[in-house]
């Protein structure tokens, strides 16, 4: 009996405890094992190279990726961690593009720097109904918001440049490198997104983090934890818009011009996808989500151009189909998605030959 | 003479014509472990919610180390050291015990700004919250999410998280209901420790008759939202009045 | 003031709301039934709308519609089994998320099986004049009423208000809001909960089929065609502020923001052009902030 | 399908010289982003050299692209008829293939003063769109200018559930002409069957997007004596060189014989150019982008089969177009004028 | 003929916690039986594994067989067993929030006809006054005791033949427990109901039922008969605060619980 005992206790232990860790200091670090750490620093040292290694337009995808793995990790703090649905991240993106490109050039850094700041204030009053709203009214509330601010965009002229949007001069320049070259945007996007990534990690398993999960799982005894519910709702708001501008910043400086169409509700669908395929959970499934769905049309589009052109009219029909399908499947398949299919290959060879 | 911790007078309050709460006056001290009783329906859990400040009395005072509480956020009161325990599970069913429990930890260890994370601070908040953990007999579990474990660990976790947090009070709503005898006899073993080393001041909410008379240095027994006897435990059992209204005839 | 403008304004303004106040019933009845808001009820007017036209190329307009109905229903009732009930008791984003998902296939799938572009109704062939249900169209003292308007009061408001009535006077109103909060307690208490749910949704599909297909102008001409979408997103900021989870809540708020469109497009949009697009996401906004349970809507329980 | 026909034919006649004309098909789905992504894409894979004629789509996406453009000095035209991108000193190799709003808009104005003169009434609907607002202060300034009246202005969005409202402020301002601008048959139709419905005695016009038999279709009745703008020939005007070229090809192919839409048209008349432009290229020995801007300029008189009137560019654009009238009965638009120059008013 | 017949059931979750490893019971027609055990014994699997709700908490039958009046019904669906007629009053509590007590009642009634619905509601509220003064309050604003009392006059009317309860008596005040007790046993003495009763508090449920099962770490691991259970040491001592154990206030210190053997 107390065999039994034990062994379901190990149960637990080996399914929720990965390694028992000597130390609380090791259990809270980043990558706690050497092999994490070299992993860790291979992955930067990749990213740095890459712009060396690849041409343009490969590159041109990856920063689109970039910029949709910072978009999609904002809303991540939002959704997977605070639980606060958002159909409006495509707004912030946008509210980031039209500020920093009134600060392009040299100042290219700081203009996407604004534009973070800028869109996390809106993002504070967005918060506010959310405070007195949950669940779906709050998925409407954003709905609504999105489409406000599309209003706007096409409205204030002289901030957006209306339905015509804004243009970045063709020769702009930062610090003498070309800001038409794919490959510095992508050290652009990489300078801001690296030490996002961290931090928001970070957060996550901190302070922040645990105020936002208690939130989300049941706000009234959040509040009797002592969790300040105002406090942590509109910082989580607030932080997913920085993200969210600061994505925006980039894709402005990436396309060359911003223009209402680039902020609509698909976008920020799209954002909402990254997040539910990467698997809610992690910042790691950020980053797979955005890589997931930033390729499915350029696969669709390579698979559709191997049929011949007469298939390339039907695919953007076929495009949603596929975006779709894939959501539904993760959904009902794999509801924590990437991150959870990894786990769930991982666990199966840990627990191999035994599953119970 | 302990000193007065927390001061009830005189709360009123009621939902559409239901009577929960009717002039309720009482006061616990310093050290006490003060039980609240009642048949179902009486205004106990309606009691600690005016206390936690969840519900707003229509009328009277919560002194809280000779402070009134009017106005004040449940959270600020938690931060004064008002902890709780609730009736029906209200743990973050998706967060492991461990972050649980560390979330009622800050409150004893002090946070940081929760934008910019401080390690040090990060890891005393851990250790405080292993402590607990340990002293509950919960390390087994600290990873496992709160959700999935069995009643009775679920509602283990509660205190622990709630002790953490070092209240100078704890409010526990039915900490005992479901659990086996043995079970009840630890919970109250830990209570008692906890009572003891960390000068945790407790009202308990409870039906367990035995428990309550055993474990308590004063009772407070409702019906209808009025208090109808107040005073040692020894007393309970031969007030007419409460037989009628909760014992029935067993009594 | 021109009081019989006013007047003709405020009646086209409900015959509009009409079809709002049907679609928003469906939609809530869903939420109702399931907790899931339907974010691709814009693509079940669409499909419904299409059904419509496709059974008009072989009968009568009018009979087409009536004969679209079940294919609808039946529709609503394979939605439900293949992509709802597999995330039942799931969080609300990701159910938000998979219906999402839905719009996303709903929408491409309709692209390529009817083609990118619009439908005129019964007619297969550019050559074609479009059907037509019999012109009711009226004019009195000024006021003109064209016949969808007049259609669109006479089958759908009437169908809204039977749906209210029929949750509040049968046994499956209480049975659907059982259901909607729990589906284990209401297995456990011996409640056919597949069925119930599979029914909201069907009828939920059915009326979006009325609404999209009026909206698409079955009684005048035009037809189904991708910009539907657009015009089912006005489902939202009806439903909120009717409540959300209140079908009658719902039915008023439809009649109200037609009224209000109308009377926007009359009077503000030569002021602000593009607001009238606006103002429904803004009462959105207001209601949430001012009054979250919406006209008619349900408070929540909050207790420990 | 018009760029494939197009492509075939010009492949069948032995390509240009003597190498095969290629297309390079990438969708977009009517997003800036895509597109840009989609731009830079075929910009890449395609040795820039060879690559001598971009396609485009929106005014949007050409704007995005732009700068890009104008460094390659790569030739562009767009299904696009916005008057910024016709401008030269902005956009040195963007082509019109047709007239601007303006153009288009004007060509109306010039009907209108045909059919009623100074103090004619006009009623101006258009979508608040960038295509919808595009020449509406032109029609403004120059309808002041030839002393019409606008009577009234309707911002509408790309489409509309009830055209009630609209036809409401028609009736108040009584005017004779309404001009349409800026939709794609989303809301032509549902205008003026309500207007019809409703008494409203007013001409209708449209412009290029207009143009579509659709209109009828969906319509009905209504819809005749509506006045449109087009500058390619119809699919059914088998008296074009060109309807004749395209039937015969898609006979040959053995592709289905039925009507085929505007866009066709002009994608096929836009394709027909740029091919004998580069078959003027070759033959100078100058397949190259500045080769192709030159060959483009310098066509001159060529006509595409009918399909335009010629390609003397006036500042990039082409600005004559004809103006038809909805014909109901017959199922068809009858031109009402030959070309005419949108530009002179 | 209203029995139950478990053999061997093993029940796991997630497709790795396996709750239940191999438990055997049976309760007669007519007959009811108390189960017993500590915390994540597996009681409530039990239950729920009975009347088909095992799905719903992402766990599956395992092994082993459950016979319902003579069928097999381990994996049949929540529906086909309610229609054999047993009715199961899970954990938790779970009633509907947003119904009013008497719509929650309704909902419960569906398959009678309302002459009978009535009848019964109004017994129900005879036995229980505080639901009858509290009827038009929707569910989620009762106190944990009335949701516990209306959880009961639920399972009432769906007039089962089979009742699974689990934990009726949680949070429920001394004298209240006493009247869901004599209700449960008025109900098996008058209608022939067979009861399966989950319950800590084990001297009420030993005073109503004939045969006791105590289980452990997913097993069975005592069962006889109520006279044999109370004459138990470890049963005396762990669940009926015997004469070994001293009151709440000297309880020895941790004591780690003695493995049943
Ligand atoms: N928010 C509320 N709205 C309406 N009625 C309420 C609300 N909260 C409590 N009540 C009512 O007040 C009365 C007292 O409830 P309370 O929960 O305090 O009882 P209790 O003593 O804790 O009972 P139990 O022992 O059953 O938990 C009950 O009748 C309950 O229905
Ligand atoms: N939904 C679930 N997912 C995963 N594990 C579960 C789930 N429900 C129960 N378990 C596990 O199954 C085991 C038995 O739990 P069960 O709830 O049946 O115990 P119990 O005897 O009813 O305990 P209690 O007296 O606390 O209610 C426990 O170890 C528990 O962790
Ligand atoms: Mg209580
Ligand atoms: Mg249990």
């Amino acid at each position: 009996m107390y065999r039994l005992s034990q062994s379901l206790t190990d149960a637990f232990s080996r399914r929720f405890s990965r390694t028992v860790r000597e130390d609380y200091r090791q259990d809270e670090a980043y990558a706690s094992t050497p092999q994490g750490r070299f992993w860790l620093a291979v992955a930067i040292v990749g990213l740095l190279l890459l712009p060396l290694l690849l041409p343009q337009y490969p590159m041109f995808v990856a920063t689109q990726i970039l910029v949709a793995a910072l978009a999609g990790l904002g809303l991540h703090l939002l959704v997977g961690g605070a639980g606060q649905i958002s159909l409006g991240q495509a707004a912030f993106v946008g509210i980031g593009a039209y500020t920093s490109s009134h600060l392009s050039g040299d100042l290219a850094p700081l203009g996407i720097l604004a534009g973070g700041l800028v869109a996390a204030l809106i993002g504070v009053v967005l918060g506010i109904p959310s405070l007195r709203i949950k669940g779906a009214y709050l998925a409407i509330a954003t709905l609504a918001f999105q489409f406000l601010a599309d209003y706007i965009f096409k409205r204030w002229t002289d901030f957006t440049g209306g339905v015509a949007g804004r243009k970045l001069p063709a020769e702009g320049t930062m610090l003498g490198l070309s800001l038409a070259d794919d490959r510095v945007i992508f050290y652009l996007g990489l300078f801001f997104a690296i030490p996002m990534f961290f931090y928001a990690k970070r957060l996550l398993s901190t302070r922040a983090g645990r105020a936002w999960f208690a939130v989300r799982d049941n706000d009234l005894s959040a509040q009797l934890s002592g969790v300040d519910l105002v406090r942590s709702k509109l910082t989580a708001f607030a932080l997913s818009a920085f993200y969210g501008g600061i994505a925006g910043g980039i894709l402005m400086h990436l396309i060359g011009a911003v223009t209402p169409e680039n902020f609509v509700l698909s976008f920020s669908i799209q954002y909402l996808a990254i997040v539910i395929v990467g698997g809610a959970g992690t910042v790691l499934g950020a980053v797979l989500g955005a890589f997931f769905i930033v390729l499915i049309p350029e696969v669709l589009s390579v698979i559709a151009g191997a049929f011949g052109p007469q298939y390339v009219a039907q695919l953007s029909a076929w495009r949603s189909v596929a975006f779709g399908v894939l959501i539904l499947l993760f959904l009902i398949l794999e509801p924590r998605g990437l991150v959870g299919l990894w786990g769930r290959i991982r666990d199966y060879f840990r627990t191999w030959p035994l599953p119970y | 003479m302990a000193r007065v911790l927390l001061e009830a007078q005189d709360l009123h309050l009621s939902f559409r014509g239901v009577k929960a709460l009717v002039g309720v006056r009482f006061s616990v001290s310093e050290g006490d472990l003060f039980a609240v009783i009642g048949p179902n329906g009486a205004g106990k859990t309606s009691l600690l919610n005016v206390l936690s400040g969840l519900y707003r009395p229509q009328q009277g005072r919560v002194v809280f180390l000779g402070e009134d509480l009017a106005g004040q956020s449940p959270q600020a009161r938690v931060r004064k050291g008002l902890g709780r325990t609730f009736q029906n599970l209200e743990l973050f069913r998706g967060m492991t015990v461990l972050d649980n429990v560390k979330l009622g930890a800050e409150l004893a260890v002090g946070g940081y700004t929760d934008l910019a994370p401080k390690a040090v601070q990060e890891w005393k908040i851990r250790r405080h919250a292993e402590e607990v953990l340990d002293y509950l007999h919960l390390s087994p579990y600290r990873h496992a999410p709160a959700g999935a474990l069995p009643y009775g660990l679920q509602k283990r976790v509660e205190v622990a998280r709630a002790l953490a947090g070092r209240p100078k009070l704890l409010l526990l709503d039915e900490p005992m209901a479901g659990l086996s005898l043995e079970e009840k006899q630890d919970l109250a073993r830990f209570l008692l420790d906890a009572r003891r080393e960390w000068g945790v001041t407790l009202v308990l909410v409870e039906h367990d008759l035995k428990a309550v008379l055993e474990l308590s240095t004063g009772v407070l027994v409702m019906s209808y939202g009025e208090v109808l006897y107040q005073g040692a435990p020894a007393g309970v059992r031969e007030n007419p009045r409460v037989a009628e209204a909760y014992l029935g005839r067993s009594a | 003031m021109d009081f019989a403008l006013v007047i003709q304004t405020a009646l086209n303004g409900l015959a509009n709301g009409a079809l709002y106040a049907v679609i928003a019933a469906g939609f809530v009845l869903v939420y109702r039934a399931t907790s899931v808001v339907n974010f691709a009820i814009a693509e079940f007017m669409l499909i419904g709308a299409y059904l419509t036209y496709t059974m008009s190329l072989f009968f009568p307009l009018l009979l087409a519609i009536l004969l679209a109905l079940p294919l609808a229903f039946l529709f609503g009732v394979l939605v439900e089994r293949g992509f709802v009930r597999p995330l039942l008791g799931r969080n609300v984003v990701a159910v938000i998320m998979a219906t999402i998902g839905l719009a996303s296939t709903l929408d491409g799938t309709a692209l390529i099986l009817w083609g990118p572009d619009q439908k005129a109704m019964g007619a297969a062939d550019v050559a074609q004049l479009p059907k037509e249900v019999p012109n009711l169209a009226f004019s009195l003292g000024g006021v003109f009423l064209s016949s969808k308007a007049v259609w669109s009061l006479l089958l759908a408001l009437p169908l809204a208000l039977l749906l209210v009535g029929g949750l509040k006077y049968s046994r499956y109103g209480v049975l659907l809001r059982a259901v909607s909060e729990s589906e284990t307690a209401a297995l456990a208490m011996g409640i056919n909960a597949p069925r119930v749910v599979a029914i909201a949704w069907g009828i939920s599909a059915v009326m979006a089929t009325v609404g999209g297909a009026f909206l698409a102008g079955a009684a005048g001409g035009g037809g189904p065609g991708h910009h539907l979408v657009l015009l089912g997103l006005i489902v939202f900021p009806v439903a909120i502020l009717g409540g959300f989870d209140s079908v009658p809540g719902a039915v008023v708020a439809g009649l109200l923001i037609g009224l209000i469109e109308a009377f926007s497009q009359l009077y503000l949009e030569s002021l602000l052009p593009g607001i009238t697009q606006a103002i429904p996401f803004l009462i959105v906004l207001l209601v949430l902030l001012f009054r979250p349970y919406g006209l008619l809507g349900q408070h929540r329980i909050e207790r420990v | 399908d018009a760029f494939r026909d197009a492509a075939d034919r010009i492949n069948d006649a032995g390509g240009i010289g003597g190498r095969r004309f290629e297309l390079v098909v990438e969708d977009d789905g009517y997003d800036v982003a895509r597109g840009t992504a989609v731009f830079n894409r075929i910009v890449q894979r395609e040795s820039p050299e060879e690559l001598v004629f971009v396609y485009g789509n929106s005014t949007g996406l050409s704007k995005a692209l732009a700068p890009e453009i104008t460094r390659l000095r790569l030739p562009y035209t767009a299904t696009s008829f916005s008057n910024e991108l016709a401008d030269p000193q902005t956009y040195p190799t963007i082509f019109v293939f047709g007239p601007t709003y303006n153009d288009m808009a004007g060509a109306l104005l010039q009907q209108i003063r045909r059919q009623r003169g100074r103090g004619a009434k006009i009623f101006l609907c258009y979508s608040n769109s960038e295509f919808g607002r595009d020449p509406i202060p032109f029609i403004k300034e120059q309808s002041a200018r030839l002393g019409f009246q606008i009577v009234g202005e309707e911002v509408t969005p790309l489409a509309i559930a009830d055209a009630t409202p609209i036809v409401t402020k028609l009736r108040q301002a009584q005017p004779d002409f309404v001009i349409l601008q800026g939709y794609v048959l989303t809301v032509e139709p549902i205008l003026v069957r309500a207007a019809r419905e409703q008494g409203i005695r007013a001409t209708f016009m449209g412009t290029y997007y207009s143009a579509e038999l659709a209109l009828m279709q969906r319509a009905g009745a209504a819809a005749d004596g509506f006045i449109v703008t087009y500058h390619n020939a119809y699919y059914y005007d088998t008296t074009v060189p060109a309807v004749e070229q395209i039937r015969a090809l898609r006979r040959a192919k053995g592709r289905d014989l039925s009507y085929r839409t505007t866009y066709y048209m002009g994608s096929w008349m836009a394709m027909d150019v740029i091919a004998e432009a580069m078959r003027r290229a070759a033959a100078a020995g100058k397949l190259t982008r500045p080769g192709m801007i030159e060959a483009l300029e310098g066509l001159g008189d060529y006509n595409a089969g009918g399909q335009a009137r010629n390609m003397r560019w006036v500042s990039r654009r082409l600005p004559f177009t004809k103006l038809w009238r909805a014909n109901v009965r017959d199922g068809r638009f009858d031109a009402i004028t030959d070309w005419v120059d949108g530009s002179k008013l | 003929m209203a029995e139950i017949n478990v053999e061997n059931l093993k029940v796991v979750y997630r497709g790795v916690i396996l709750a239940l490893q191999g438990v055997s019971l049976r309760a007669g027609a007519g007959e009811a039986i108390a189960l017993l055990g500590p915390n994540g014994a597996g009681k409530s699997t039990l239950v729920r594994a009975l009347s088909g709700l095992l799905p719903q908490y992402d766990g599956r039958v395992l092994d082993g067989k459950i016979v319902v009046n003579g069928q097999e019904a381990n994996h049949l669906p929540a529906l086909k067993v309610a229609e054999l007629g047993l009715t199961a009053i899970l954990e938790g509590r779970p009633i509907f929030r947003y119904l009013t007590v008497l719509e929650n009642l309704r909902a419960a009634a569906h398959k009678l006809t309302p002459q009978r619905q009535k009848e019964i509601t109004d017994e129900i509220f005879t036995r229980f006054p505080r639901l009858y003064e509290r009827r038009f309050e929707q569910g989620g604003y009762l106190s944990g005791g009335e949701q516990q009392m209306l959880l009961l006059g639920m399972a009432l009317l769906t007039e089962p033949r089979i009742l699974v309860v689990d934990e009726p008596s949680l949070g429920l005040s001394p004298k209240l427990t006493e009247e869901v007790m004599r209700v449960l046993n008025e109900l098996r003495r008058d209608k022939g109901l067979t009861l399966v009763l989950v319950e800590q508090n084990a001297r009420a449920a030993f005073a109503i039922v004939e045969r006791v099962y105590v289980m452990e770490q997913g097993r069975v691991v005592f069962e006889g008969t109520a006279q044999e259970a109370q004459a138990d040491a470890d049963v005396m001592e762990f669940y009926l605060g015997g004469a070994v154990a001293g009151g709440f206030a000297e309880a020895k210190r941790y004591r780690r619980r003695k493995r049943w053997v």
